[in-house]
């Protein structure tokens, strides 16, 4: 073509023209943490996880899960999830069931056989466990990953502690729970059950463990005192809740007090309930101010337990117990009111709390315990005894599963710096991805997926689970209404908003690169980006 | 499973340019890698300009749809003055341009041109694409435009509309909004700024005409602009497509916010998206959040004087009854629409 | 093929032979039984391969010539008038995109007052269009200009316009000798575009060129008609070969062997001049004529060489430069700077006024007595026109002018005969 | 270089007419130049159109002011338009009407001219009677060809044949025939009448 001069011109020329020099901020990306995975007790990357699952890969997302916690299955159905809370989706419409898809992820898991592999390398070093539960089963789970050679005791039957003991089967069937026991022992752990330790550093010395990492949890039902007669039957929850494991059902007849607020509380009225009882919860305040987990109570009020809410147990007598009723005062604190009710009552079962039995520790020097009956440790999770650290119901903390899960972890990131002769430095957090830097518009509307419940009559009347799990397809569209927060998961949409293509799209999973010859530092890509995974930043002027 | 309640199941979805679990073919035009960028870098719209990228979002798509068979026609005009400053050009495609009042008709030629050729079996098969600004479209070039219509010459009209005449900085074209304050309508007098009872919505128009396809679009909604670009190439005859592009000058809103503007735009409904095809209205994009028009008014300067110490609330009203108008009239809050 | 037909009929079937394809046709008089003409062909399957376009406006046909010659289609339109002043944008656009399409300018005046008779003011309101303007003398020679029209165009990428003096012409029924397909092929081959719309190797076309290239893209526009000024007498002369007859060119004279007076004039009226030419010959006047075909790229130096033995000239012209005199002569003046000519501008014809043997001839006779004024008008009502100055001068405002003349005149319609 | 100036209203087809009998001049291998007097055409305007016909090229454009002949298809005009001006004296008259140059109030003013020159034929009777349609200029054209003798019947004819075809041109050609008989015979009348 002969081209007229100036008038025409060749194609796309204009790539010549670096308009960058005009810039005055220039967008980058980054990764901000997530609400969720800043609240997890258990320190997942739960956006990391549902990234993998959005796209079908469960098993990719079962392995990044498990990088922080091997119990997926037992999450999915006990973990409180605080997560759900935090996360932002909630502004939008509903949390995503952030819960149900880690369920479906663990059961996956199960069904599919996946295996933890054993680590590549030993280290050489020995660590002992003392308690099979969630916390050392962690613990043992990130020690053998770390080659370390592990060993768990346990004075019980069985792995998993008070998963097993505290929680009733129909929450957490013992199967999954096996499994997921079953799969750490695989990795080469040595599990050794029925097998009290009594002295811990003897324990250590016996057996050349370089260190030690003590998970006993809190086994010991806290008692009141509550004048009764001799004829009266008072039990305590957890004794309740682990003779249901057993052969030998408890007898606690037809009529069953049980005395607390917590979820401890609802799992024993909820556990006689399948057993043919009667239960009714006395608790001395109101619904609102019980630590139990208000769908636990909704459950439980479903399934036809009883409860007398702002009473307390005066006495105790035989087949009959006599309630104050409370009010609360000013301050919120429930005061007796002088107005008394009987109740028929064949079993009054106490479930106040539990205490750890801390016999293990007699005689090891610097250790301390607080005046609450559990032991100090540092931020490292270590003991006043260099070499024992300890985790779970046992330390100060939050009481429940995920919380031990968490410290199991952290204490064997702890014990490996340690061994190792260092200490261990946790990597710096981001910055949390909070709602404000999200742009919602770009989220489909999309409700939570409700997960199926048994229904009412089989709820009370047997020990199946209650709570289904999602199918596949409904757990990937659980999966995919995850926002994402604060890391990019190639929307495209800085490469698509751009007005001046300055964005390079580098392909599937390597995300995208800002082309600085061109981009005019407009904004577009950060105001545009869902997830709030771009931000700009002042140029030097 | 017969025990278990049944379970509700919700389509997901994406108002995302790409989505990286979708099948390919099923992404947008944009997310592509291999995209035409018709458009390229280095040309010199404003940052943050709606236009450049209505008009990136436009051709590339028209390019996919038509296996690159395509050649535009350009009005004069921010577009034209960005893009083709000698010595550079941003265009990839066979492009020219004219004068600010005829590119409907260029194009008309040129698709006679390729029809011909086409006949004596010299040419292939090759879409023309017009387009330009409000003021080269709705006003200068309308007569132009109308005749291309009527005719039904083969080619589509695209339409950036950006509410004025921005590149001979910020007067009132026929497609300024009411009350917007440009460089020819000062927020003076009784009634500061445009008119109203003055203007025209050229969709409408084109819709008169009875052509096979009128559309609106905004920058906001890539998928739904992708989608119309692509259905009027699938089609002969006349066509045309109005896309509102925000611009961060004339509006006098941050170059961030240029697509929000546009969101904006179409979720109080001052900015009706819908399509129609022989002049009868088919289906129109629902809106997902309704707002109120103050929403949209409040972030531009140009609306500025409606705000402030003494609000202008009934000239807001008189904004928003338009806003209702179009709801009414497009259907924007049915659910059967979108 | 001899046959009889009206000129505007020759122009089509001329245009047809040229394998056009695509003409835009917006309706003006006096081209109008041109294009309708092509049309018929073009529905009637005659004229095969050609897109015929109802446009909406003159605007509309030369914008989408433009599009379809940029598309590497033969473009063909024809206007006249107040059309090609309403097109005026895209007649410039098209010359500086370089677009070789072919227009024929069926002469006409311009209003106001509106006036649809012949006369040159439309073409030569765009002399510096960038277009080639060529002149046709006779139908023989419209029809003959418009094949050669394309060629030039296409040769040189730029558009040309042929220009035929409405009605005089256009709606005149004379012999014209029609070519056959064969030989316009033989003599025009197909458009081979300079630069096109193509897919397969996309440019961009009608870029903004700043004050760097302006200048330079200008320049180049004016070395394409000097090129031209080079291409027409070639053109003409490989016409003649194929053709067998003179048609085009830049210049042509009539009986100036010897003569002291010579007559400068373009187009029809050129007829009437020679007959009154011949006939003062008779009666032993030395006086011959000079018809101008190419007005842009004017000849300057054809002119000149033509001058250079009379005494002097008289620019016959249709056009009026209103402020100055002539539009033609003017140009002719710069043509003879320096060689001590003198010379007379009449203009003439103006809005169809009759130009007659009788009125040329005591023009001419004065000439030769170089007692013309150095702008005339020939045949102007000077009672009407000085009545009205007189009223003018008594009374700052009168009026329409028009109107109070056509009272002074006693009609209402202004008659040719 | 004879020269006919034909005088109508519009819808007559007075230009036709000019045209017609350039055709028909041409087929007789002559040049021959015809033209209206450009206007805007509206139907019931008067209208003039002109014909040269000669034996070498024409490239005379000003209009016919002294015709050799006057073709007049409407008598209404006689007293609306100088039709006659510039007549030659002795030249032709060939008028559409049923009446005498007398009853029209032609009598002084071609009273010692050739009477075999001056003629009438009721040609939109013709019209009507052979092309149904009140349209005088191609039997006028028939009649011309008589009291002219510038060009022969037969290339009226083929002039015809060139712009109509099919019935129309088959009763256009019968009313030029009949109008060239009547106007024989009215030349013969004059001319014995004359003698």
């Amino acid at each position: 073509m002969q081209k007229p001069f100036a008038i025409t011109l060749n194609p796309g020329s204009s790539l010549a023209n670096h308009t960058g020099s005009w810039r005055t901020a220039r967008p980058v990306y980054l990764d901000r943490l997530p609400p969720c995975n800043n609240q997890c007790p258990a320190g997942e990357d739960i956006q990391g996880w549902l990234f993998h699952a959005e796209s079908g890969n469960y098993e990719a997302a079962w392995r990044h899960l498990t990088r922080d916690n091997p119990f997926a299955a037992i999450m999915g159905r006990v973990c409180y999830h605080t997560c759900e809370s935090a996360c932002n989706r909630g502004k939008i419409d509903e949390a995503v069931g952030i819960n149900s898809v880690e369920r479906f992820l663990g059961d996956e898991a199960i069904k599919r056989g996946w295996k933890f592999a054993a680590p590549e390398k030993e280290s050489g070093k020995k660590v002992l466990i003392v308690g099979a539960g969630p916390s050392g089963m962690s613990a043992a789970y990130h020690l053998r990953k770390l080659g370390h050679t592990v060993t768990v005791m346990d004075a019980g039957p069985y792995m998993g502690g008070m998963m097993r003991f505290g929680i009733p089967k129909y929450r957490l069937p013992r199967e999954v729970l096996d499994a997921e026991m079953q799969r750490i022992a695989d990795m080469g752990v040595t599990v050794r059950l029925n097998s009290k330790v009594d002295n811990i550093l003897e324990q250590m010395k016996s057996g050349s463990f370089d260190a030690a990492f003590l998970a006993v949890g809190a086994h010991i039902g806290k008692r009141a005192m509550i004048p009764s007669g001799d004829a009266a039957k008072i039990v305590d929850a957890i004794s309740v809740l682990r003779s249901m494991e057993g052969e030998d059902k408890p007898m606690l007849g037809r009529r069953v007090v049980v005395y607390g607020g917590g979820n401890t509380a609802i799992d024993v009225a909820r556990s006689v309930k399948r057993m043919g009882a009667e239960p009714i919860i006395v608790y001395r305040r109101t619904r609102d101010k019980a630590p139990a987990h208000d769908f636990e109570i909704e459950e439980a009020l479903q399934e036809g337990v009883m409860v007398k809410w702002l009473s307390t147990i005066k006495q105790a007598g035989d087949h009959q117990i006599t309630i104050e009723k409370m009010a609360l005062d000013d301050k919120g604190f429930p005061q007796p009111t002088g107005e008394f009710e009987t109740l028929e009552a064949d079993s009054v079962v106490l479930a106040l709390g539990q205490d750890v039995d801390l016999g293990l520790l007699n005689g090891v020097p610097g250790l301390e315990v607080t005046k609450d009956g559990v032991v100090k440790v540092g931020t490292d999770l270590m003991t006043g005894h260099a070499g024992i650290f300890a985790g779970g119901d046992m330390v100060p903390a939050e009481r429940n599963v995920t919380v031990a899960v968490g410290h199991g972890k952290k204490a064997a990131r702890n014990i490996d710096a340690w061994l190792r002769g260092e200490t261990y430095a946790p990597p710096p957090k981001h910055e949390v991805a909070q709602f404000e830097k999200l742009n919602p518009w770009y989220y489909a509307d999309a409700p939570k997926t409700v997960r199926p419940m048994l229904d009412i009559i089989r709820r009370q009347s047997t020990f199946e689970e209650v709570q289904g799990g999602l199918d596949e397809s409904n757990a990937l569209f659980e999966a995919r209404r995850c926002l994402s927060c604060g890391n990019c998961f190639e929307c495209d949409n800085c490469y698509g908003v751009c007005p001046d293509n300055a964005v390079i799209k580098l392909g599937p999973g390597k995300r995208f690169q800002f082309n600085y010859d061109y981009c005019k530092g407009c904004g577009m890509c950060v105001a545009e980006c869902p997830c709030g995974a771009i931000k700009m930043e002042a140029e030097e002027i | 499973m017969s025990a278990l309640q049944t379970v509700k199941f919700y389509q997901t979805g994406t108002f995302t340019v790409g989505n990286r679990l979708l099948a390919p073919e099923e992404r947008s035009v944009q997310a592509n890698m291999q995209r035409t960028n018709s458009l390229n870098s280095g040309h010199r719209a404003c940052q943050g300009c709606g236009e450049a990228l209505g008009a990136r979002y436009a051709i590339d798509a028209a390019m996919n749809a038509t296996n690159r068979q395509l050649i535009a026609a350009n009005a004069t005009g921010c577009l034209e003055v960005f893009s083709t400053p000698y010595p550079e050009t941003s265009w990839q495609i066979p492009w020219i341009h004219s004068l600010f009042g005829n590119t409907a008709a260029v194009a008309t030629g040129i698709a006679a041109a390729i029809k011909v050729k086409k006949q004596k079996g010299q040419g292939q098969d090759v879409c023309v694409v017009a387009q330009g600004g409000d003021g080269g479209t709705t006003d200068i070039g309308f007569g132009c435009l109308s005749g291309m219509f009527e005719r039904n010459d083969d080619v589509l009209y695209i339409c950036y509309d950006n509410g004025g005449y921005m590149n001979t900085g910020v007067q009132r074209s026929s497609a300024t909004p009411s009350a917007a304050r440009t460089a020819t309508t000062m927020p003076l007098g009784p009634e500061p700024g445009n008119p109203f009872g003055q203007g025209k919505f050229v969709p409408a128009i084109a819709m008169a005409h009875e052509i096979p396809y009128v559309a609106t679009a905004t920058v906001a909604d890539l998928r739904d602009l992708e989608n119309k670009v692509t259905k009027a190439m699938s089609l002969r005859g006349a066509r045309y497509i109005h896309i509102l592009v925000p611009c961060p000058l004339g509006w006098g809103t941050a170059s961030h916010d240029t697509i929000r503007m546009a969101r904006l735009a179409k979720e109080t409904g001052i900015f009706p998206v819908f399509e129609a095809e022989h002049g009868e209205l088919k289906s129109a994009l629902a809106i997902r959040r309704p707002l109120p028009v103050e929403e949209y008014l409040r972030p531009q300067k140009r609306f500025a004087h409606l705000f402030g110490k003494n609000p202008a609330v009934e000239t807001i009203a008189r904004i928003q009854a338009q806003a209702d108008k179009n709801i009414r009239r497009y259907g924007l809050l049915s659910k059967e629409a979108a | 093929m001899l046959k009889q037909c009206e000129g505007s009929h020759a122009v089509a079937e001329a245009v047809a032979l040229c394998r056009p394809e695509v003409i835009c046709a917006y309706p003006i008089s006096p081209q109008t039984h041109i294009v309708e003409g092509i049309g018929e062909m073009v529905k009637s399957g005659e004229l095969k391969d050609c897109e015929f376009i109802n446009v909406e406006s003159e605007f509309a046909a030369m914008s989408v010539a433009i599009g379809s010659s940029a598309a590497g289609a033969r473009t063909y339109t024809a206007t006249a008038s107040q059309g090609l002043l309403y097109m005026v944008e895209a007649v410039y656009n098209a010359s500086g995109l370089g677009l070789p399409i072919v227009m024929t300018v069926a002469n006409r005046a311009i209003g106001a007052p509106i006036n649809i008779w012949n006369d040159h003011s439309d073409s030569l309101s765009q002399r510096d269009c960038g277009w080639v303007q060529l002149f046709a003398e006779t139908n023989q020679e419209a029809l003959d200009l418009h094949i050669q029209a394309f060629k030039l165009a296409e040769e040189i990428s730029l558009p040309v316009m042929v220009c035929m003096d409405g009605f005089i012409l256009t709606h005149a029924y004379e012999r014209v000798d029609m070519p056959t397909q064969e030989q316009v092929d033989a003599f025009l081959p197909p458009y081979e575009p300079r630069q096109v719309l193509d897919v397969n190797e996309p440019v961009s076309i009608g870029a903004m060129v700043g004050p760097e290239a302006f200048m330079e893209v200008r320049y180049l526009a004016h070395a394409k008609q000097m090129q031209a000024l080079e291409r027409i007498p070639q053109l003409a002369a490989e016409f003649k070969s194929v053709f067998g007859r003179e048609s085009g060119g830049l210049i042509r004279s009539y009986r100036t062997e010897d003569a002291e007076t010579i007559v400068i004039a373009m187009g029809s009226v050129l007829g009437t001049i020679k007959d009154t030419v011949d006939e003062m010959r008779e009666a032993g006047h030395k006086i011959g004529v000079l018809g101008i075909t190419s007005f842009r790229p004017f000849p300057l130096v054809e002119v000149a060489a033509a001058l250079k033995h009379c005494k002097r000239f008289v620019v016959l012209e249709k056009s009026l430069a209103v402020g100055i005199g002539g539009i033609v002569a003017t140009n002719v003046r710069m043509a003879v700077t320096g060689m001590g000519l003198k010379g007379y501008t009449v203009v003439a014809g103006l809005g169809g006024r009759a130009i007659t043997m009788k009125s040329l001839t005591g023009l001419f006779e004065k000439a030769g007595r170089d007692e013309l004024d150095p702008v005339n008008f020939l045949d102007l009502d000077w009672k009407v026109v000085n009545k009205q100055l007189e009223r003018e001068r008594e009374k700052r405002r009168t009026g329409p002018a028009a109107e109070a003349m056509l009272r002074d005149v006693g009609a209402v319609a202004a008659r040719n005969y | 270089m004879f020269q006919v100036r034909i005088h109508g209203r519009g819808g007559q087809g007075v230009v036709t007419a000019a045209e017609m009998l350039s055709i028909a001049a041409f087929d007789e291998g002559r040049h021959a130049q015809a033209f209206p007097s450009f206007g805007s055409e509206r139907t019931g305007a008067p209208v003039v159109a002109f014909c040269r016909i000669a034996d070498k090229e024409i490239r005379l454009r000003e209009p016919i002011m002294a015709p050799d002949a006057i073709i007049i298809q409407d008598p209404t005009l006689l007293h609306q338009v100088d039709v006659f001006a510039g007549l030659k004296k002795d030249g032709y008259i060939l008028i559409n009407t049923t009446k005498t140059f007398e009853q029209l109030g032609l009598g002084d003013f071609v009273r010692d001219w050739h009477p075999e020159r001056l003629c009438t034929v009721s040609a939109t009777e013709l019209s009507l009677k052979h092309v149904g349609r009140p349209v005088p200029n191609v039997p006028l054209l028939g009649g011309f060809a008589a009291v002219s003798g510038i060009i022969k019947l037969e290339s009226v004819v083929m002039a015809i044949r060139d712009k109509f075809s099919g019935k129309v041109a088959d009763g256009n050609i019968a009313a030029a025939t009949e109008a060239y008989d009547i106007v024989v015979a009215e030349m013969r009348e004059a001319l014995t009448h004359h003698a």
